[in-house]
């Protein structure tokens, strides 16, 4: 990620009767809440750091740098009482509030006191506040010249530059504040050690690469864009013959209907081919993932969700395109949806959607959104993939020549799953014709009812095969609970917070059934049957999960699910949940 | 000019180069209505691949919907078909062509695949020059859905309902042409002859290459008013020049009259060799080609032959730098990064 | 509806132990069971001729015309014991079973003593065994003739000549035939009387009409296309100012994209516009559906099923993109669908579409059928709309100057619909900015989480305020019902006669709710609470409406929803359904 | 030649002949980069539809997405605003035309969202001549998502990233002239003399004209290796002629030599006056734009002014031969057909 002049920052930290704990190898996330404008518009950064390692949101900001004269204001008399305000001195921010602590900065000055240039200076402030807020939370000034030289390698000017600008910032904070009354501190810890810091759509775009996409297509949208931006540059560096030749083709398409179409016909010739997009696209592509499922193409769709309906809130987050995407296109359509919750997961679940396109022959779906995509997230480094790639049911030369013949869309294994072949396969029997209208099992041309519906039974079947090779749930029960949770995605981070609030704080147990593919593996029930409540918390509107499960299980298992949803397009905080259950169980009760 | 002679290798009279024979590259029977247009292109597309001997199972057939788009089901029954969505066929080849680059692919489209909903992916095919030979059977109204005005209507044509077409038609060799396309030629389903000789200079090319052939609708739109009918095309039709069509395993020694004839060298060492009529029609001319189709446009000339051609630029694939293997087929030793790599690239993550 | 080259013309009439009693003035219905295919491939033509009424598709045949060479054997083959067959001589029909009753007819060897035109004999053949099967079945000379002389009005020439024909036909069977062995029968009756045929689309384009329609833009595709060609009739010929000017324009667009974003365009701009499609352009439309229910703007859209996914059987019939109208689009989106059974609702509900459409400021669709749209329906006339137009929540220049501003998506009734103005209208405070990305009630551009929030509150309040103005069901409690049906569009013809056989033959009276709305209405839930069992039956193969109906009712009557699903593209039959619930209640006793 | 001496008539000198003052054209504040092309193409419709006089109220403006897309929401506050989806303006625009043909549309749109994903639609609007400003910012990238290269973007063109374009671009208003539009220009951000008499031009001529702005974006595309960057276009701008403008409202007497300027009488009665640069080109002769285009795509000069115009071509409106009133307004008696005509249309399907 990079930071595009980040207008106000905001620091936070758990506030703790004891004092809080902070920084230095302590688990830190930083979220960027940025404009559909690039530039000149209000920015956020949000970095929440705690010893405990909760990353999820959260809506209570403890320490606040102010910078920007637009949204000043609003931020201060957004905080809670008793919480601390760094700002530049200019902007007044201590009219506005009396019961908080107040630290002014004249980071212009200051900066002026470093250099003529204008356009520099802006940047310098930057850190200069920096260095004041390193001094009030202590933070190690070695550690934070280490981390500046890392940033600015081998820019020798910059580093100094900006080492003068810290320094101005610590001195001044040193010289005028008395960190003392600040209810924060970093203190040294060993939590991140190993650790990697990556952004999901980075994660992905590996995942993709060590699987081995050689068509990847796309058409720019936020946030899914640095996706194939960052796949590419992998691929450039990693996927490069001996000769020098390119083992992929990354194609800019002139649109997202154009760039499904491109990775349905690279996948239908034996690719393995992938595209990646957000909500507008999944629109747009709807009509070719109907072919996709109907005549059985394989390819790899990534959702990198934003906010809708249409534009929406192109640069802010939401989980809310899961019915546009299983029930993509018209007809009796069902699609397999992958659900990684992490970075590691973006990984893994990328590379595990290849295997699944072409066992199953059929369009796979990656369900991430901007929270996770664009934002960087810590984690443990990635595990090289041993498996060997999963090609699918496909005939080989030497197979015709044994069987002589196949079937194109017969059932032969009782799965679903029928064969194919590649165009290019040398054998008289390889070739058959693939078409998005009625077909019998030697693909030809069919409107006979019984050849329609024994395909449309087939498929059906597929899928629900397909319910044994998805990722399977992370199910964890807690001891003594009579209700579970039930999420998938960015919301897991903050439903294990919440999982602690409501133990610690209401003596309140909770299962957790965390979701990662639909179709859903036959855990589910289980999970349901075990609890008197499940609660599905996701980030739209409508429960569009919630619904999903609904129709997926028993009639008699209905009743026990509840919705909770949050969805204003910031990510969901673990205090939101917290509270929504705690007053759907007191409902309960009456 | 001159080439050298070489006698044709023997081959029994029946079979090809490669030892198919005709039967080789049928196709399923056609259920289009007796005397469209489009049966006569797909006659005309099994003959060419059978003189040039292409490979069946290297071809790749494609298609959108329509009347025109069924008929890849009726040609080369040894090659892969695919049958798309509507006016998508573009993209389809595209990601078949990306995917196995050692493929010959054909796509058949219609005016109003190709020029109605499909405008958008055709432009971008054509700018990108994907290797393709793209065959619009334009007979000026949609067969399948019974008759409606298409984009390529003449202004002024007369529906069979005597609905007169307000719109002008769009020209979509001109348009091939402005969007860098480099093998641009216009024919007529009743011209067996010179569609047979275009198709095969258009399996020597590399990168796309644009067929807009005029394929009468004999239901919706071969009566009199109809500037898209059999008799309109044979009354109107102005051979731009003379085709021959030497491919590169035959050399024929012809001599001919410097500037009696062009004499085109394609991609697989074939020659396209066009003989001039009275016009003096030089096609690999930019500017000229434009002109004539624009002042045939306005005097409503219907002008068939090869119109523009360029075998100097690359294609799509070329410039991508792809590996010599199809993608699709390289194994996971080849497109699978080294599990140090993923050491390397953790690293830096740190 | 033109018939096309029928091939084989299939009569039946329900076989009575009596004999069966049919035609003149008794109620008969048509289907046209074609190939998506221009010519040369078999058609059938199958009518349904009964004095109850009945007039949905019956799956048996009673009384078989085969003259096509291609599915002579098949269908001979599918018919019951002691059916009837008459066919051309020289396809030995009678070569393939025993237990039928056969009539061969040398139809092309009668037709050349006609006429030595060889096209001509084709057409004439099919005259020939209209008379043929005319004197079978007793049906009264006078009244072929009268027809005869109706379809081929003014044209002299082919009257006789088919006059003669029909001679030939009459006159060879009297000669050659024992009728008195067929055990169907044409009886005089008077059930016909004052009432029009007429499909389904030309019905709907009557309604779209008749509502004042004044921009339609469309782009040709199966089943749909006769809808906007007959509205394109109509129009010219009712809709023409004294001064020879159109007051509407009909507008073919370049595809499914442009077509409705024309129509909403128009919409915008304050017309009654409309589009009509079939599934595949339902797919094409999702992202500007999406516009037009975020930026809320009304057009009417008409989707004409066919059979899906993807290019699926173009000319079969089906009921399958129930979930992608209702969820049409990405993000958090629900739709109005309005459902028509009848020719005379496809009139009105078309009617009442676009006073919704206005009303609510948002896409509103008509789900109709190929069933519905292009096989004619007998009907009483269409009553004239009275009623004034319901043009919806738009300010005047007057009402502004009132109101010196106003709040384009404020919610000033608490019925969740904003007011609006039209461009053109001539005030200073008329003026706002539309668009897809996020927005306060001042349609300012917002990405603040409380005005997204509150924008996406008041859309779903906008929905529930529909609840009570979509069209109510038809709802029939039968005495002593236990169970009911859930039905809709036309599954409805099926479900009334499936009704009757329950009754007849089984004893079980079932109590009936036809839906023609979604969202659903408040009596849905009475309805449930009455039943044991409610059956959804429905023409798809995932029991789409079932699903929808699940989601929105309480939990502790989804255990009382079945689902009966017919999806092999032919009209669903009474029979099938009687089977179905027979079956499924014989499993509830176990 | 010349036409009359008439004084204008006396208004107030800081509003125009309606009484607006300029700020009664402006939008809100601009949100885009400091020194973006698009923001001064926003100050110059501000001055054209200001001079020209005309009615917020009686304006649509259209867009579809990305940074030039935003732009309606910062000129003519008082006119209904329309930003619809990616590429799909022209749909929308047809649409609002269609409901109201009183009503004057400008429509904004980005080179990508008309070169790329609007490129079908863009195809057909002009195909049709539906009345509309069509201008396009052109900046050769995709602004709003951050730079990657557009389907206008120059051959050879470098990315702030170093890469090169390999593509050819798309000449958009090659494409339109080939395609019907009867109003083609090419101007650049930097010259706004210019493109405020060819927007009043556009704002006297009915049916579609289209706007090519070369408007360059200082943030991801004015590096040096840009072709669309402030100093090449500024380098490479070759004026087609100097452009006078005088409205229907004002007639001026100016004297000028047959043959030295080219007059052409607008469809409200205004004139646009070409005066002629060495180049002596006469935009009234589609051949000779369409080869005046292909040549300087071929050297890559950057050509400015009214490129082509025929003001004889009827719109599309004209061709629906629709009633005067907008449709939008006209009331239930004048839409809804009788009792009456319900039981003739009945008793003829009995
Ligand atoms: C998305 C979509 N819209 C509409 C159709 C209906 N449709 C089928 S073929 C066709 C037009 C065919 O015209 P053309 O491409 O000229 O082919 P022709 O039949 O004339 O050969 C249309 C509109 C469709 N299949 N899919
Ligand atoms: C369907 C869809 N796809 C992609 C996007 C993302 N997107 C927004 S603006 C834009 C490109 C804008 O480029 P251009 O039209 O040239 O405008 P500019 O920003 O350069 O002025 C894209 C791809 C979108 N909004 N909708
Ligand atoms: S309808 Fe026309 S295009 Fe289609 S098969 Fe028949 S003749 Fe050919
Ligand atoms: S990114 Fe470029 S196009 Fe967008 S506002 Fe900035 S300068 Fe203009
Ligand atoms: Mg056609
Ligand atoms: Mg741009």
């Amino acid at each position: 990620m990079s930071y595009k002049s980040p207008q106000t920052l905001v620091v936070e930290e758990e506030q703790r009767g004891s004092g809080g704990a902070v920084i230095n190898d302590f688990p830190v996330s930083g979220k960027n809440l940025f404009p559909s404008n690039i530039a000149g518009l209000p920015t956020w950064f949000t970095i929440r750091a705690n010893k405990d390692g909760w990353i999820a949101r959260r809506k209570e900001i403890d320490f606040l740098v102010a910078m920007n004269p637009e949204t000043a204001r609003e931020d201060v008399m957004g905080l809670d009482p008793n919480r601390v305000v760094v700002y530049e001195e200019t902007l007044k921010a201590n009219q506005y509030r009396r019961d908080l602590t107040f630290f002014p900065v004249p980071f212009t000055k200051l900066a002026s006191g470093i250099t003529p240039d204008s356009r520099l200076r802006k940047l310098l402030a930057n850190m200069i506040y920096v260095g004041a807020v390193g001094h009030l939370l202590e933070i190690d000034p070695a550690e934070m010249e280490f981390a500046l030289t890392k940033q600015f390698k081998g820019k020798a000017k910059a580093v100094t530059l900006n080492k003068t600008a810290l320094d101005t910032g610590r001195k001044f904070a040193a010289e005028n504040f008395d960190k003392s009354i600040v209810p924060y501190r970093c203190q040294r810890m060993n939590a991140t050690k190993g650790k990697i810091i990556i952004d999901g759509n980075s994660a992905a775009a590996l995942g993709c690469m060590f699987a081995g996409v050689t068509v990847a297509t796309w058409y720019p949208i936020t946030p899914s864009s640095s996706l194939c931006e960052a796949l590419t540059e992998y691929m450039k560096e990693y996927r490069i013959d001996q000769d020098g030749k390119a083992t992929f083709a990354v194609v800019q398409a002139e649109d997202e209907l154009a760039a499904v179409g491109m990775a349905l016909g690279a996948g239908w010739a034996g690719a393995r081919s992938m595209t990646s997009t957000a909500g507008p696209g999944i629109s747009l592509m709807q009509e070719f993932v109907g072919l996709g499922y109907y005549a059985e193409m394989p390819t790899v769709i990534f959702d990198i969700t934003r906010v809708g309906p249409s534009t929406g809130l192109p640069t802010r987050t939401q989980q809310s395109d899961i019915l546009s995407m299983v029930y993509c296109s018209h007809g009796d359509t069902k699609h397999i949806v992958l659900i990684p919750a992490s970075v590691e997961e973006c990984f893994e679940i990328a590379y595990a959607a290849f295997d699944l396109a072409e066992r199953f022959q059929t369009p796979i779906f990656v369900l991430s959104d901007l929270d996770l995509g664009m934002n960087n997230w810590m984690s443990d480094p990635f595990k090289y993939p041993v498996k060997k790639f999963d090609r699918g049911k496909v005939l080989s030369v030497e197979e015709l020549k044994r069987l002589g013949s196949f079937q194109r869309y017969g059932d032969v294994d009782g799965d679903g799953i029928p064969y194919r072949t590649l165009p290019g396969t040398k054998h008289p029997a390889a070739a058959y014709f693939t078409r998005g209208s009625g077909h019998n099992e030697n693909a030809a041309y069919s409107e006979r009812p019984d050849d329609y519906q024994r395909n449309m039974d087939r498929l059906n079947k597929k899928y629900e095969t397909a319910r044994q090779h998805v990722p399977k749930p992370e199910i964890a029960h807690a001891e003594g609970a009579k209700i579970g949770f039930l999420a998938f995605g960015t919301t897991h981070w903050a439903i294990i917070e919440s999982r602690d609030q409501l133990a610690r704080e209401y003596n309140l147990p909770i299962s957790y059934y965390r979701l990662r593919a639909v179709p859903f593996t036959k855990d589910l029930v289980e999970f349901i049957e075990k609890y008197d409540r499940v609660y599905v918390v996701e980030q739209n509107r409508d429960g569009q999960m919630a619904g999903l499960i609904k129709l997926d299980i028993p009639a008699h298992l209905v009743g026990r699910i509840r919705s909770i949803r949050h969805y204003n397009g910031l990510p969901i905080d673990a205090r939101f949940i917290t509270d929504e259950l705690v007053a759907a169980e007191k409902g309960e009760e009456n | 000019m001159s080439t050298t002679v070489q006698p044709p290798a023997a081959a029994p009279k029946h079979m090809n180069r490669l030892g198919y024979t005709i039967a080789d590259y049928k196709g399923a029977d056609s259920t289009l209505c007796a005397g469209c247009g489009h049966d006569a292109i797909t006659s005309q597309i099994i003959k060419a691949f059978y003189e040039y001997g292409v490979e069946p199972y290297r071809v790749a057939k494609l298609s959108g919907i329509g009347c025109s788009s069924k008929t890849p089901a009726y040609f080369l029954n040894m090659s892969h078909g695919l049958n798309g969505v509507h006016g998508r066929m573009p993209s389809l080849g595209t990601g078949v062509m990306l995917a196995n680059r050692t493929l010959i692919s054909i796509g058949v489209s219609g005016d109003g695949d190709t020029a109605s909903i499909g405008m958008g992916q055709f432009v971008h095919l054509l700018r990108r020059n994907i290797p393709m030979i793209y065959l619009i059977e334009n007979n000026g109204v949609y067969g399948l859905t019974k008759g409606q005005f298409s984009a390529t209507a003449d202004y002024g044509s007369k529906a069979k309902s005597g609905v007169v077409n307000q719109l002008p038609a769009i020209d979509l060799c001109a348009m091939a042409i402005d969007l860098g396309c480099n093998f641009v030629c216009r024919s007529f389903a009743g011209d067996p002859k010179q569609l047979v000789a275009l198709l095969k200079a258009a399996l020597g090319h590399r990168g796309t290459s644009l067929f807009d052939v005029i394929s009468p609708c004999v239901t919706f739109n071969n009566h009199d008013g109809s500037t898209k009918s059999y008799k309109y095309a044979k009354d109107h039709e102005e051979l731009l020049h003379e085709i021959s069509f030497v491919p590169f395993f035959e050399q024929i020694n012809v001599e001919y009259q410097e500037g009696e004839a062009i004499d085109v060298e394609l991609h697989d060492g074939s020659h396209i060799r066009l003989r001039k009529t009275d016009k003096g029609y030089d096609p690999t001319n930019k500017g000229e080609a434009l002109d004539t189709l624009r002042n045939c446009q306005e005097s409503s000339e219907f002008l068939t032959g090869l119109i523009y051609i360029n075998e100097s630029k690359p294609d799509f694939l070329t410039l991508l730098n792809m590996v010599d293997a199809p993608l699709a087929t390289l194994p996971q030793e080849r497109v699978q990064p080294s599990a140090e790599d993923l050491t390397e690239i953790m690293a830096a993550l740190m």
